[in-house]
């Protein structure tokens, strides 16, 4: 067997098993909820295909149940990482009651789950990168051994929240890594009209490092993240890491992405797709083999689609439900 | 004379504008190829080139401040704010700058910018797709708040927009876009600003609205007529300058008062409206003046049954019309 | 007891308060070294250090995200805007951010910050340090606003707001810092929100103000008790929760309200507590509500001469209210 | 006569002796204000000594009447050379009805003259860099041949509307010049818990070119200002110029800035006043001597004298102005 790469980067074979199940995951939920929307039961839909290796990779980085996580509403394979299931999500998709980001108050895809420490996020792009901040800044100041991890895409970097939050980071030297999901697009406007120079290249400029890779490479993505996480963890303060990778649907259910890209630029992305190319890998050195991938591929659909049905079948909040929790003290009319 | 939904009457006259006039230019997010999330600008790239038609990075200071830059140097920048509710990183560009530089000038510079903004509910947008911001801005003096309910307020008040030698706040509801249908003149025209609409006449109560909500309360009304009950209907088009004048004729020949908008009802646009009938008309009253608003709560959920429960309805309307009719 | 001046109560409280909770933080521009540019964080970095006194950078913006950050994480922090003024690039993290967080994550997640903001004029400030700001944040729901005009009601304010599981946006009349005194109890006490004071009894007519406005509503209605009319004065203390039953009780008995304030009239706090009484108690009144608020320019301009034609004073108060007792 | 420095860089003997000049008369205006602010004359002061160099020579590298100056109130010199009068500052400082930027209608030091192509400021930190954005890109679509400069200080650089700004100009190439007058204090807050990494040091991030110079230097100041205006009016785009100095007063007549540096600390700054400084280079070069100094001195303060007494006796707005130019076309109440 070949010498891998993984084992370098301190990954085990479970590890690398379970990264490809959520990458597998993350697609088959995205699949069915584009049936589903297709079929008019999902009005709402925001995708994830394409972005796997780098959610997943970066995602595996931090550790569960000690780290935060201040994501944004692409990270659906991120969220699995972070301990929400397929049946969650579907939930979310459904606006319904047991939804546990929002309880279906909020549009599918604006995660939230306290007792995940992922950070209830809203629609308004990148005022999650600030809270982010404020949350690594309580860290050291309660001097607890915890990672904050804020994700947000190409896009996000325009507006004044993460300019604000990259200075304060850079400053307090905070224990916080900015995760880049570089699509190059912001709904239909490339990258050549959203960022002046380059994300990673704005890092010098706030005094940390910053770095750039291939976000359809799971382990290159890990790679780079885990190094910025250590750093963190070891009192060196933040890093900004910009992954390179690409959105193979549109926007969203409401985007129609043929008015701004051409199908043989979106062909050539797909060719590229992070899950094969794992899979391949994970062939190479012997980790997987065809009852194996046929094995987990099964699995991960079954409980994508036992799932989904369930939330389907879960109950909507009560109308009345609308008027809790706008403050912890004072009923509202 | 074509028939035309609202957004369609704001797309050909924005389109028309830019032709007659190179100083027009558009900014916003998704302008350009995708032709704006609501299709408000669809084809202008082609028709006008990237130049004036900017799409514009993600941040509404920038598209708020670049715009007041563009209006200083005598361009007529119509900026897009692709939903209201992504205002507020603007928000000190449009209140502190737009709105003050005539003002802290002296006179000496003005802005001429229109800010489009798609607005309010019911489009399953929940929180943060669904707001209502008219409250906010027409607050704030050096500032005009219109909210064009028709196709021919539409084109009438964005060709008065442009032409506006201050900055103007132009609101456009998500649900009226393909909902509200009407005739629309071929020939340019104006629509003055703070001139409301009486659009049902009677004698029985006034009903007070815009937008949306406009909408509503004239099927309530026309509901109430076929028993007898006629409710005048005014849809107040422009909130500042407010149409003091039309409330306060119409009030007097009623005496009774009813403002619907579902923006939340503290602080909204109705307790403007129901404080001047306090200040100015209270002896013409003979019932409670009624606000219907918002709840207290931050705007709409995404889950149907939530979202049903927060916005007033055409029987919810209609339910305070009679009782207010009968007291 | 102790005597004190408003802007002392307050940096005493915090100072205590800090001493009590260490999850108690403040942060903002210049809150160390400098002790605020109004001294209410004075010495607070010699005694809690740089750690808990965070001079942050000057960005409303992060100011306001930091500090929802922070409270997410369980601290308590305390945030100054240096002048009310400049808390618009903080705009859509407080309102868009803050005050939602619990709703929109089913009351998973809290946010208990406070943010000090100084606002108000009449201390030579012009257009961008005098302004009013409780009208844009009181229509928000998750918010609260409160505007203490008093230091035994700054002590027991502040840490009600601090105490508070919401976001509290904390309001301090530059005005009153050091021209209002009073009595001080040395122990820990709280004032619940939403609960007006009823400063001075009266049966003729009610008048409605807060901040420094209703210290010159007290000053005015001083002048017409020597001539036998008796105004009852409220100080609203709360914006957000307001307190109606207060009002419409005073309103019950007097017959003739009149609100005081002095951020622009036009959709301001004035216009919600009249439309309140225009529902609730149309006929208790005996004459149209009164409304004083500031002309409708951006806030009042450097010039002495321009800035008395804006600030309602004293003689300006005492004069509607005669008016309106004569009605 | 040694080889001197600004033949290289195109200046003249009667520039020169015009920028010492303006230095002079800044210096001058701002002894004056705070005379007449300890008299209870003017209540409100904001200096600029220390600042005059950056000032006057970053100034001096454009055009007038022909670019655009979008400056903070910090800009007293530059506003002199922009070609607002003495006369001018002060009536802006007593608030009287004459004052050009705002008919005594701003705190003074609110700086603005559409004739003079001096765009209305305000007090919200950083806003202008927006507004000069947008005028940049105006010039450009006209192709007007016209470059545009705005100056904030290193506090500034922390408001989403420079990133925006930044960004902006980067993108399309604006003729547009980015000037910090960083004096490492933003009234009490150290530029290290200010700006994370350098000013100048983002530059590169945005795609623009950046440079740090010794901004009590008038020289100095003027020669990379005078690079990144030339820049501009050719096309290539913006630039940032962060230009190191001190301001040896408090931050305003309100500020008492012993609560946050020490009196060494100022001492050393002043010890490098720029005047003098340049003063001595252009004796070196033979361009002034004692005589010529003690006239252009003479003439300086006799004139800030003056139009300090005129703007002292001019009038007041009238009450009802303020009524006025709230819009073009309504009348309020
Ligand atoms: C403040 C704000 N402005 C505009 C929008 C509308 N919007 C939603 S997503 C989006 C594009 C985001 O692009 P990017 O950050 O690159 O993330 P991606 O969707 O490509 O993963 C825009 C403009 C918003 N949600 N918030
Ligand atoms: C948005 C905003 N926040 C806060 C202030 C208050 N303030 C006025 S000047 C200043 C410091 C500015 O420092 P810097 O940008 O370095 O310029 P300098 O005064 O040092 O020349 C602050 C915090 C303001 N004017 N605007
Ligand atoms: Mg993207
Ligand atoms: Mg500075």
């Amino acid at each position: 067997m070949s010498k891998d790469l993984h084992t370098d980067l301190g990954l085990k074979e479970e590890d690398l098993i379970e990264m490809y199940r959520f990458m597998l995951l993350a697609r088959f939920c995205d699949e069915r909820q584009w049936g589903l929307n297709r079929q008019g039961k999902a009005p709402f839909v925001v995708p994830v295909s394409g972005h796997e290796a780098a959610q997943v990779g970066s995602g595996w980085a931090f550790e569960k149940g000690k780290d935060v996580f201040c994501p944004y509403y692409r990270d659906l394979a991120l969220m699995l990482v972070a301990g929400l299931t397929p049946k969650d999500v579907f939930l979310g998709l459904f606006g319904k009651k047991d939804d546990p980001s929002s309880g279906g108050r909020q549009m599918p895809a604006h995660w939230g789950s306290k007792e995940r420490n992922i950070i209830t996020g809203s629609s308004p792009i990148a005022t999650q990168c600030l809270h982010a901040a404020g949350i690594a800044y309580s860290k050291k100041y309660k001097k607890q051994d915890a990672v904050v991890g804020t994700w947000f895409g190409e896009g996000g970097t325009s507006e004044g929240d993460w300019h604000g939050a990259m200075n304060f980071a850079g400053i307090h030297k905070l224990p916080l890594v900015f995760v880049c999901e570089n699509n190059q697009y912001a709904i239909s406007v490339h990258e050549s009209k959203q960022v002046a120079g380059s994300v990673h290249g704005r890092a010098a400029g706030y005094g940390m490092p910053g770095a750039l890779g291939d976000g359809n490479d799971v382990l290159e993505s890990y790679k780079l993240v885990k190094e910025a996480v250590d750093r963190a963890r070891a009192g060196e303060g933040p890093s900004l890491i910009e992954l390179k990778t690409y959105r193979f649907y549109s926007h969203t259910s409401d985007d129609d992405d043929r008015t701004y890209r051409t199908k043989e630029e979106v062909d050539e992305a797909r060719a590229k797709d992070p899950i094969p190319r794992f899979e391949k890998y994970l062939r190479s050195v012997d980790i997987l083999d065809d009852k194996q991938v046929a094995e987990i591929t099964e699995n991960a659909k079954t409980q994508v689609a036992e799932d989904s049905k369930e939330a389907e079948a879960a109950d909507f909040p009560d109308p009345i439900d609308a008027a809790k929790h706008v403050y912890a003290d004072l009923e509202v009319e | 004379m074509t028939e035309k939904n609202v957004v369609s009457a704001i797309h050909d006259t924005l389109m028309d504008e830019m032709k007659r006039d190179d100083r027009v230019v558009v900014l916003g997010e998704d302008v350009g190829a995708r032709g704006g999330v609501f299709r408000v600008t669809m084809g202008f790239v082609d028709e006008f080139g990237e130049e004036r038609v900017i799409d514009t990075p993600l941040d509404e200071c920038l598209i708020a401040g670049v715009a007041i830059g563009l209006a200083i140097d005598d361009l007529r920048p119509v900026a897009e704010m692709q939903f209201a509710d992504f205002i507020f990183p603007g928000f000190q560009q449009i209140v502190q700058e737009a709105a003050r530089i005539r003002y802290r000038s002296n006179g000496d510079f003005g802005v001429p910018m229109v800010i489009r903004a798609p607005y309010g509910g019911g489009v399953h947008g929940a929180l943060y797709h669904s707001q209502s911001i008219e409250a906010f801005f027409a607050h704030v003096p050096g500032l005009k708040v219109v909210v064009p309910s028709t196709p021919y307020d539409a084109k009438g008040m964005l060709i008065q927009a442009i032409e506006d030698p201050d900055p103007v706040l132009y609101l456009e509801h998500k649900k009226t876009y393909r909902l509200i249908k009407g005739e629309v003149p071929d020939e340019r025209y104006t629509v003055e600003f703070g001139k409301a609409a009486v659009r049902r006449e009677g004698n029985d109560l006034t009903c007070i609205s815009y937008g949306l909500m406009h909408h509503y309360c004239v099927e309530a009304a026309e509901r109430l007529a076929k028993d007898g009950i006629d409710a005048e209907v005014i849809d107040l088009r422009s909130i500042y300058p407010l149409d003091t004048e039309a409330i306060l004729e119409s009030v007097g020949k009623t005496g009774k008062a009813m403002v619907v908008y579902e923006d939340n009802k503290f602080l909204g646009v109705g307790a403007e409206v129901a404080a001047q009938i306090s200040e100015h008309a209270l002896f013409d009253l003979d019932a409670p003046v009624v606000r219907i608003g918002g709840a207290h709560v931050p705007a709409m959920p995404y889950a149907p049954t939530l979202e049903k429960w927060f916005l007033p309805d055409v029987d919810r309307i209609e339910q305070h019309m009679r009782k207010l009719a009968e007291f």
